[in-house]
Protein backbone atom coordinates (compact mmCIF):
# COMPACT_ATOMS: atom_id res chain seq x y z
CA UNK A 1 0.00 0.00 0.00
CA UNK A 2 2.04 2.91 -1.03
CA UNK A 3 1.38 6.62 -1.55
CA UNK A 4 3.60 8.63 -4.10
CA UNK A 5 3.24 12.33 -4.45
CA UNK A 6 5.20 15.01 -6.57
CA UNK A 7 4.56 18.56 -5.48
CA UNK A 8 5.53 21.83 -5.82
CA UNK A 9 4.33 22.80 -1.78
CA UNK A 10 5.53 21.45 1.03
CA UNK A 11 4.34 18.22 3.66
CA UNK A 12 4.39 18.05 6.92
CA UNK A 13 6.29 14.48 8.45
CA UNK A 14 3.67 14.75 11.67
CA UNK A 15 0.66 14.35 9.05
CA UNK A 16 2.42 11.93 6.87
CA UNK A 17 3.63 10.24 10.35
CA UNK A 18 0.07 9.94 11.41
CA UNK A 19 -1.29 8.81 7.64
CA UNK A 20 0.80 5.86 7.71
CA UNK A 21 0.04 5.09 11.25
CA UNK A 22 -3.38 5.02 10.32
CA UNK A 23 -3.01 2.48 7.22
CA UNK A 24 -0.70 0.03 9.84
CA UNK A 25 -2.32 -3.04 12.00
CA UNK A 26 -1.38 -4.44 14.70
CA UNK A 27 1.57 -6.76 13.40
CA UNK A 28 3.48 -3.80 12.07
CA UNK A 29 6.40 -3.32 14.47
CA UNK A 30 8.56 -0.74 12.53
CA UNK A 31 8.60 2.30 10.79
CA UNK A 32 11.63 3.65 8.95
CA UNK A 33 12.02 7.38 7.75
CA UNK A 34 13.89 9.57 5.70
CA UNK A 35 13.97 13.64 4.95
CA UNK A 36 16.12 15.25 2.97
CA UNK A 37 16.65 18.76 3.67
CA UNK A 38 18.10 21.68 1.20
CA UNK A 39 21.47 22.60 2.29
CA UNK A 40 23.40 25.80 2.06
CA UNK A 41 25.41 25.95 -1.00
CA UNK A 42 29.00 26.86 -0.62
CA UNK A 43 28.27 28.92 2.72
CA UNK A 44 25.65 31.28 1.03
CA UNK A 45 22.99 31.50 3.37
CA UNK A 46 21.10 33.21 -0.09
CA UNK A 47 21.60 30.03 -1.67
CA UNK A 48 19.06 28.01 -3.58
CA UNK A 49 17.95 24.78 -5.27
CA UNK A 50 15.77 24.34 -7.91
CA UNK A 51 14.04 20.99 -8.91
CA UNK A 52 12.75 20.05 -11.96
CA UNK A 53 10.71 17.07 -13.79
CA UNK A 54 8.95 15.77 -16.23
CA UNK A 55 5.32 15.23 -15.47
CA UNK A 56 4.24 11.98 -15.60
CA UNK A 57 7.78 10.21 -15.98
CA UNK A 58 8.95 11.61 -12.86
CA UNK A 59 5.96 10.01 -10.99
CA UNK A 60 6.12 6.46 -13.17
CA UNK A 61 9.73 6.25 -12.35
CA UNK A 62 9.43 6.43 -8.47
CA UNK A 63 6.39 4.32 -8.53
CA UNK A 64 8.75 1.73 -10.12
CA UNK A 65 11.33 2.48 -7.12
CA UNK A 66 8.00 1.48 -4.40
CA UNK A 67 7.13 -1.37 -6.24
CA UNK A 68 10.43 -2.66 -6.62
CA UNK A 69 10.83 -1.74 -2.80
CA UNK A 70 8.02 -3.99 -2.14
CA UNK A 71 8.91 -7.32 -4.59
CA UNK A 72 11.84 -7.13 -1.95
CA UNK A 73 11.21 -6.75 1.17
CA UNK A 74 7.33 -7.27 3.13
CA UNK A 75 6.48 -3.67 3.17
CA UNK A 76 3.12 -3.16 5.71
CA UNK A 77 3.09 0.55 4.03
CA UNK A 78 5.22 3.02 2.27
CA UNK A 79 4.79 6.77 1.45
CA UNK A 80 7.38 9.17 -0.64
CA UNK A 81 6.90 12.64 -1.23
CA UNK A 82 9.12 14.39 -3.13
CA UNK A 83 9.18 18.42 -4.07
CA UNK A 84 9.81 20.72 -6.90
CA UNK A 85 10.48 23.71 -7.59
CA UNK A 86 12.53 26.39 -5.87
CA UNK A 87 13.84 25.68 -2.49
CA UNK A 88 15.64 27.63 -0.07
CA UNK A 89 18.03 26.11 2.50
CA UNK A 90 16.71 23.73 5.78
CA UNK A 91 13.65 23.20 3.27
CA UNK A 92 12.32 19.84 3.10
CA UNK A 93 12.75 18.39 -0.09
CA UNK A 94 12.01 14.54 -0.12
CA UNK A 95 9.93 12.16 2.65
CA UNK A 96 10.44 8.27 2.43
CA UNK A 97 8.58 6.14 4.99
CA UNK A 98 8.51 2.56 5.36
CA UNK A 99 6.41 0.08 7.76
CA UNK A 100 7.40 -3.76 7.94
CA UNK A 101 6.43 -6.24 10.77
CA UNK A 102 10.60 -5.95 11.46
CA UNK A 103 13.20 -3.26 12.03
CA UNK A 104 15.58 -4.89 8.94
CA UNK A 105 13.02 -4.78 6.37
CA UNK A 106 11.30 -1.37 7.14
CA UNK A 107 15.42 0.01 7.38
CA UNK A 108 16.15 -1.61 3.92
CA UNK A 109 13.48 -0.30 1.92
CA UNK A 110 14.11 3.27 3.24
CA UNK A 111 17.68 3.11 2.44
CA UNK A 112 17.31 1.61 -1.00
CA UNK A 113 14.27 3.68 -1.92
CA UNK A 114 16.10 7.09 -0.90
CA UNK A 115 19.28 5.48 -3.09
CA UNK A 116 17.05 4.87 -5.78
CA UNK A 117 16.00 8.49 -5.96
CA UNK A 118 19.35 9.77 -6.18
CA UNK A 119 19.95 7.67 -9.59
CA UNK A 120 16.91 6.72 -11.26
CA UNK A 121 14.03 9.16 -9.91
CA UNK A 122 13.51 11.76 -12.88
CA UNK A 123 14.66 14.64 -11.13
CA UNK A 124 17.22 17.73 -12.13
CA UNK A 125 18.43 19.49 -9.55
CA UNK A 126 19.97 23.47 -10.03
CA UNK A 127 21.86 25.06 -7.48
CA UNK A 128 22.65 29.11 -7.57
CA UNK A 129 24.93 30.74 -4.82
CA UNK A 130 26.97 33.10 -4.91
CA UNK A 131 26.21 34.23 -8.40
CA UNK A 132 27.39 30.95 -9.87
CA UNK A 133 24.45 28.48 -11.08
CA UNK A 134 25.21 24.61 -11.94
CA UNK A 135 23.51 21.76 -12.11
CA UNK A 136 23.80 19.48 -10.03
CA UNK A 137 24.47 15.53 -10.72
CA UNK A 138 24.28 12.24 -8.56
CA UNK A 139 28.08 11.38 -7.33
CA UNK A 140 30.08 8.13 -8.10
CA UNK A 141 29.87 7.11 -4.28
CA UNK A 142 25.24 7.54 -5.32
CA UNK A 143 25.70 5.60 -8.28
CA UNK A 144 27.79 2.92 -6.42
CA UNK A 145 24.85 3.17 -3.43
CA UNK A 146 22.25 2.41 -6.01
CA UNK A 147 24.15 -0.03 -7.70
CA UNK A 148 24.90 -2.15 -4.12
CA UNK A 149 21.57 -2.98 -3.95
CA UNK A 150 22.14 -6.46 -6.11
CA UNK A 151 20.14 -8.70 -7.38
CA UNK A 152 16.49 -8.60 -8.53
CA UNK B 1 2.86 16.11 -35.48
CA UNK B 2 6.01 14.88 -32.93
CA UNK B 3 6.10 17.25 -29.56
CA UNK B 4 9.88 17.05 -28.43
CA UNK B 5 10.70 18.54 -24.95
CA UNK B 6 13.94 19.47 -23.32
CA UNK B 7 14.90 19.15 -19.55
CA UNK B 8 17.14 20.86 -17.50
CA UNK B 9 20.88 22.04 -18.22
CA UNK B 10 19.60 20.25 -21.85
CA UNK B 11 16.55 22.82 -21.99
CA UNK B 12 19.40 25.64 -21.56
CA UNK B 13 21.56 24.51 -23.74
CA UNK B 14 18.75 24.36 -26.73
CA UNK B 15 17.40 27.58 -25.44
CA UNK B 16 13.77 26.43 -25.50
CA UNK B 17 12.04 23.81 -23.39
CA UNK B 18 9.51 22.38 -26.49
CA UNK B 19 9.58 22.18 -30.40
CA UNK B 20 7.09 21.13 -32.37
CA UNK B 21 7.96 18.99 -35.82
CA UNK B 22 5.33 18.61 -38.15
CA UNK B 23 7.10 16.72 -40.93
CA UNK B 24 5.21 16.10 -44.75
CA UNK B 25 2.92 13.41 -44.80
CA UNK B 26 4.76 11.59 -47.03
CA UNK B 27 7.47 10.70 -44.48
CA UNK B 28 5.86 7.66 -43.42
CA UNK B 29 7.00 5.59 -41.10
CA UNK B 30 9.09 8.75 -39.54
CA UNK B 31 12.05 7.89 -37.54
CA UNK B 32 13.40 9.53 -34.80
CA UNK B 33 16.54 9.74 -37.05
CA UNK B 34 14.61 12.20 -38.87
CA UNK B 35 13.54 14.18 -35.81
CA UNK B 36 16.83 14.50 -34.86
CA UNK B 37 18.31 16.09 -38.55
CA UNK B 38 15.73 18.30 -38.11
CA UNK B 39 16.12 19.43 -35.01
CA UNK B 40 19.79 20.07 -35.92
CA UNK B 41 19.43 23.22 -37.68
CA UNK B 42 16.78 24.34 -35.20
CA UNK B 43 19.16 24.25 -32.49
CA UNK B 44 22.95 25.29 -33.45
CA UNK B 45 26.10 22.76 -33.37
CA UNK B 46 26.44 23.89 -29.35
CA UNK B 47 22.60 22.53 -28.81
CA UNK B 48 23.00 19.66 -31.02
CA UNK B 49 26.14 18.81 -29.04
CA UNK B 50 24.56 19.00 -25.75
CA UNK B 51 21.66 16.45 -27.24
CA UNK B 52 23.48 13.75 -28.11
CA UNK B 53 26.16 13.64 -25.71
CA UNK B 54 27.10 10.15 -24.36
CA UNK B 55 25.21 10.21 -21.41
CA UNK B 56 22.04 11.76 -22.56
CA UNK B 57 18.82 9.49 -22.39
CA UNK B 58 15.80 9.77 -25.18
CA UNK B 59 12.25 8.94 -23.84
CA UNK B 60 8.89 8.57 -26.53
CA UNK B 61 6.07 8.71 -24.97
CA UNK B 62 7.89 8.79 -21.28
CA UNK B 63 9.74 5.51 -21.93
CA UNK B 64 13.44 5.39 -21.97
CA UNK B 65 14.45 4.06 -25.75
CA UNK B 66 17.05 2.00 -26.71
CA UNK B 67 19.45 2.65 -29.94
CA UNK B 68 16.73 5.49 -30.43
CA UNK B 69 17.38 7.14 -34.60
CA UNK B 70 15.60 3.13 -35.23
CA UNK B 71 12.67 3.92 -33.42
CA UNK B 72 9.30 4.49 -35.39
CA UNK B 73 7.60 7.67 -34.26
CA UNK B 74 3.64 8.50 -35.10
CA UNK B 75 2.17 11.81 -35.04
CA UNK B 76 1.27 12.27 -31.53
CA UNK B 77 4.32 11.06 -29.94
CA UNK B 78 6.14 13.04 -27.57
CA UNK B 79 10.15 12.87 -27.52
CA UNK B 80 11.98 13.82 -24.49
CA UNK B 81 15.77 14.66 -24.15
CA UNK B 82 17.22 13.80 -20.55
CA UNK B 83 20.48 14.80 -19.10
CA UNK B 84 21.53 12.76 -16.22
CA UNK B 85 18.73 12.56 -13.49
CA UNK B 86 19.45 13.12 -10.02
CA UNK B 87 16.64 13.14 -7.28
CA UNK B 88 16.46 12.73 -3.37
CA UNK C 1 24.37 17.02 20.34
CA UNK C 2 21.95 14.31 21.97
CA UNK C 3 18.92 14.03 23.56
CA UNK C 4 17.98 10.66 25.71
CA UNK C 5 15.15 9.63 27.40
CA UNK C 6 14.00 6.85 28.94
CA UNK C 7 10.28 7.61 29.96
CA UNK C 8 6.73 5.64 31.13
CA UNK C 9 4.52 7.71 29.02
CA UNK C 10 4.48 8.31 25.20
CA UNK C 11 6.15 10.49 22.32
CA UNK C 12 5.27 12.83 19.97
CA UNK C 13 7.02 12.08 16.97
CA UNK C 14 6.01 15.50 15.39
CA UNK C 15 7.09 17.30 18.91
CA UNK C 16 10.71 15.56 18.82
CA UNK C 17 11.24 15.76 15.08
CA UNK C 18 10.22 19.73 15.20
CA UNK C 19 12.83 20.44 18.45
CA UNK C 20 15.51 18.06 16.02
CA UNK C 21 15.24 20.26 13.53
CA UNK C 22 15.60 23.22 15.60
CA UNK C 23 19.07 22.09 16.44
CA UNK C 24 20.25 22.11 12.93
CA UNK C 25 22.03 24.90 10.95
CA UNK C 26 21.63 24.71 7.09
CA UNK C 27 24.57 22.11 6.55
CA UNK C 28 22.60 19.41 7.73
CA UNK C 29 20.92 17.87 4.72
CA UNK C 30 19.02 14.43 6.01
CA UNK C 31 17.30 13.06 8.96
CA UNK C 32 16.99 9.53 9.24
CA UNK C 33 14.01 7.91 11.57
CA UNK C 34 13.20 4.69 13.14
CA UNK C 35 10.24 3.91 15.07
CA UNK C 36 9.30 0.64 17.20
CA UNK C 37 5.71 -0.50 17.53
CA UNK C 38 4.28 -3.25 20.09
CA UNK C 39 2.83 -6.10 17.72
CA UNK C 40 0.13 -7.71 18.52
CA UNK C 41 1.52 -11.08 20.31
CA UNK C 42 0.72 -14.72 18.97
CA UNK C 43 -2.67 -12.51 17.81
CA UNK C 44 -4.04 -11.75 20.84
CA UNK C 45 -5.11 -8.75 20.54
CA UNK C 46 -5.30 -8.08 24.29
CA UNK C 47 -1.20 -9.23 24.24
CA UNK C 48 1.00 -6.74 26.44
CA UNK C 49 4.64 -5.89 26.62
CA UNK C 50 6.19 -4.71 29.89
CA UNK C 51 9.14 -3.31 29.78
CA UNK C 52 11.67 -3.39 32.71
CA UNK C 53 14.65 -1.27 33.39
CA UNK C 54 17.67 -0.35 35.69
CA UNK C 55 17.24 3.31 36.32
CA UNK C 56 20.65 4.45 35.75
CA UNK C 57 22.24 2.25 34.37
CA UNK C 58 20.00 2.20 31.56
CA UNK C 59 20.49 5.85 30.30
CA UNK C 60 24.12 5.49 30.56
CA UNK C 61 24.11 1.93 28.48
CA UNK C 62 21.55 4.24 25.78
CA UNK C 63 24.30 7.27 26.10
CA UNK C 64 27.40 4.52 25.35
CA UNK C 65 25.46 3.68 22.14
CA UNK C 66 25.10 7.21 21.01
CA UNK C 67 28.46 8.26 21.63
CA UNK C 68 29.55 5.48 19.88
CA UNK C 69 27.26 6.55 16.95
CA UNK C 70 28.76 9.97 17.35
CA UNK C 71 32.42 8.72 16.85
CA UNK C 72 31.80 6.50 14.16
CA UNK C 73 29.68 9.10 12.09
CA UNK C 74 29.77 13.04 11.86
CA UNK C 75 26.11 13.60 13.04
CA UNK C 76 24.19 17.29 13.84
CA UNK C 77 22.02 16.21 16.27
CA UNK C 78 20.48 12.30 17.36
CA UNK C 79 17.65 11.80 19.83
CA UNK C 80 16.57 8.71 21.10
CA UNK C 81 13.41 8.25 23.43
CA UNK C 82 13.12 4.90 24.82
CA UNK C 83 9.69 3.95 26.69
CA UNK C 84 9.15 1.29 30.29
CA UNK C 85 6.75 0.18 31.80
CA UNK C 86 2.94 -1.54 30.15
CA UNK C 87 2.84 -1.29 26.40
CA UNK C 88 -0.41 -2.00 24.07
CA UNK C 89 -0.26 -3.13 19.89
CA UNK C 90 0.34 -0.53 18.09
CA UNK C 91 1.79 1.79 21.00
CA UNK C 92 5.33 3.54 19.69
CA UNK C 93 7.92 1.27 22.14
CA UNK C 94 11.38 3.51 20.92
CA UNK C 95 12.66 6.38 18.74
CA UNK C 96 15.56 7.32 17.11
CA UNK C 97 16.27 10.63 15.14
CA UNK C 98 19.14 11.35 13.61
CA UNK C 99 20.99 14.19 11.36
CA UNK C 100 23.56 14.70 9.58
CA UNK C 101 24.99 16.71 6.55
CA UNK C 102 24.78 13.30 3.85
CA UNK C 103 22.45 10.84 4.15
CA UNK C 104 24.81 8.04 4.07
CA UNK C 105 25.87 8.69 7.58
CA UNK C 106 22.08 9.41 9.12
CA UNK C 107 20.65 6.42 8.23
CA UNK C 108 24.23 4.63 9.24
CA UNK C 109 23.84 5.82 12.53
CA UNK C 110 19.93 5.30 12.67
CA UNK C 111 20.22 1.90 11.86
CA UNK C 112 23.56 1.32 14.27
CA UNK C 113 21.66 2.78 17.16
CA UNK C 114 18.31 0.39 16.83
CA UNK C 115 20.70 -2.53 16.15
CA UNK C 116 22.84 -1.78 18.91
CA UNK C 117 19.66 -1.38 21.33
CA UNK C 118 18.03 -4.53 20.86
CA UNK C 119 21.60 -6.11 22.14
CA UNK C 120 23.22 -3.70 24.53
CA UNK C 121 20.68 -1.41 26.33
CA UNK C 122 19.72 -2.54 29.69
CA UNK C 123 15.93 -3.40 29.33
CA UNK C 124 13.91 -6.05 29.56
CA UNK C 125 10.51 -7.32 27.71
CA UNK C 126 7.87 -9.48 29.22
CA UNK C 127 5.15 -10.49 26.26
CA UNK C 128 1.69 -11.72 27.92
CA UNK C 129 -0.74 -12.98 25.48
CA UNK C 130 -2.98 -15.62 25.78
CA UNK C 131 -3.07 -16.28 29.36
CA UNK C 132 0.62 -16.98 28.77
CA UNK C 133 3.81 -14.81 30.02
CA UNK C 134 7.32 -15.22 28.78
CA UNK C 135 10.51 -12.90 28.78
CA UNK C 136 11.66 -11.95 25.55
CA UNK C 137 15.76 -12.39 24.37
CA UNK C 138 17.63 -10.55 21.62
CA UNK C 139 17.11 -13.05 18.93
CA UNK C 140 20.35 -14.76 16.88
CA UNK C 141 19.89 -12.64 14.30
CA UNK C 142 19.71 -9.49 16.31
CA UNK C 143 23.02 -10.41 18.16
CA UNK C 144 24.62 -11.13 14.45
CA UNK C 145 23.67 -7.72 13.43
CA UNK C 146 24.45 -5.73 16.19
CA UNK C 147 28.19 -7.59 16.02
CA UNK C 148 28.13 -6.74 12.18
CA UNK C 149 28.97 -3.08 13.07
CA UNK C 150 32.55 -3.77 13.26
CA UNK C 151 35.64 -1.82 13.93
CA UNK C 152 35.35 0.81 16.78
CA UNK D 1 25.28 -2.70 54.19
CA UNK D 2 25.44 -4.15 50.51
CA UNK D 3 22.41 -3.61 48.47
CA UNK D 4 21.08 -6.60 46.26
CA UNK D 5 19.12 -5.99 43.08
CA UNK D 6 17.37 -8.75 40.89
CA UNK D 7 16.08 -7.50 37.47
CA UNK D 8 13.44 -9.39 34.80
CA UNK D 9 13.27 -13.36 34.97
CA UNK D 10 15.68 -13.23 38.04
CA UNK D 11 13.74 -10.93 40.04
CA UNK D 12 10.63 -13.71 39.66
CA UNK D 13 13.48 -16.81 40.50
CA UNK D 14 14.75 -14.83 43.46
CA UNK D 15 11.14 -13.78 44.27
CA UNK D 16 11.83 -10.76 45.31
CA UNK D 17 13.52 -7.42 44.07
CA UNK D 18 15.75 -6.29 46.05
CA UNK D 19 17.72 -8.33 49.14
CA UNK D 20 20.31 -5.84 51.85
CA UNK D 21 23.50 -8.20 53.26
CA UNK D 22 24.56 -6.66 56.70
CA UNK D 23 27.73 -8.53 57.55
CA UNK D 24 29.51 -8.83 60.16
CA UNK D 25 31.66 -5.99 60.39
CA UNK D 26 34.30 -7.79 61.02
CA UNK D 27 34.61 -9.20 57.33
CA UNK D 28 36.06 -6.80 55.70
CA UNK D 29 36.90 -6.51 52.80
CA UNK D 30 34.21 -7.89 51.96
CA UNK D 31 34.25 -10.04 48.85
CA UNK D 32 30.87 -9.73 46.14
CA UNK D 33 31.43 -14.28 47.00
CA UNK D 34 30.16 -13.41 50.48
CA UNK D 35 27.41 -12.24 49.06
CA UNK D 36 26.70 -14.48 46.94
CA UNK D 37 27.06 -17.20 49.87
CA UNK D 38 24.71 -15.44 51.86
CA UNK D 39 22.06 -15.16 48.92
CA UNK D 40 22.02 -18.76 48.50
CA UNK D 41 20.22 -19.44 51.80
CA UNK D 42 17.72 -16.49 51.24
CA UNK D 43 17.23 -18.03 47.86
CA UNK D 44 16.73 -22.02 47.87
CA UNK D 45 18.41 -23.76 45.24
CA UNK D 46 16.11 -22.59 41.97
CA UNK D 47 16.40 -18.73 42.97
CA UNK D 48 20.24 -19.28 43.65
CA UNK D 49 20.68 -21.85 40.20
CA UNK D 50 18.80 -19.26 38.17
CA UNK D 51 21.72 -16.24 39.75
CA UNK D 52 24.26 -18.16 38.38
CA UNK D 53 23.32 -19.33 35.22
CA UNK D 54 26.03 -18.87 32.27
CA UNK D 55 23.81 -15.79 30.50
CA UNK D 56 23.57 -13.63 33.87
CA UNK D 57 25.86 -10.58 34.50
CA UNK D 58 26.34 -8.82 37.16
CA UNK D 59 26.58 -5.43 38.10
CA UNK D 60 28.26 -3.34 41.04
CA UNK D 61 27.26 0.23 41.47
CA UNK D 62 25.67 0.20 37.69
CA UNK D 63 29.03 -1.05 36.14
CA UNK D 64 29.51 -4.59 34.55
CA UNK D 65 32.22 -6.64 36.79
CA UNK D 66 34.08 -9.49 35.44
CA UNK D 67 35.13 -12.56 37.58
CA UNK D 68 32.95 -11.73 39.98
CA UNK D 69 33.59 -13.59 42.76
CA UNK D 70 36.75 -11.61 43.34
CA UNK D 71 35.33 -8.21 43.53
CA UNK D 72 35.97 -6.42 46.68
CA UNK D 73 32.73 -4.35 47.93
CA UNK D 74 32.27 -1.61 50.77
CA UNK D 75 29.22 -0.83 52.44
CA UNK D 76 26.85 1.43 50.76
CA UNK D 77 27.78 -0.74 47.37
CA UNK D 78 24.85 -2.23 45.01
CA UNK D 79 24.61 -5.20 43.16
CA UNK D 80 22.92 -6.01 40.50
CA UNK D 81 22.21 -9.76 38.80
CA UNK D 82 20.91 -8.77 34.87
CA UNK D 83 19.49 -11.61 32.66
CA UNK D 84 20.05 -11.33 29.09
CA UNK D 85 18.89 -7.57 27.99
CA UNK D 86 16.93 -6.66 25.23
CA UNK D 87 15.26 -3.17 23.95
CA UNK D 88 14.51 -1.47 20.95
Amino acid sequence: MSRIRIQAGGFSVDEEWSALRERLDASAGAVAAFVGLAREVRGDEDSCLELEHYPGMTERSVAAIVAEAERRWSLAAVTVIHRVGRLRPTDQIVLVLTASAHRSEALAACEFIIDRLKTDAIFWKRETAGGDTRWVEATDQDLERSKGWVGG
Amino acid sequence: MIRVLFFASLREAAGMDAWTYSPDVAASPLRLSSVLAALKPALGPDGYAALTAENVRIAVNQEFVDGAARIDLKSGDEVAFLPPVTGG
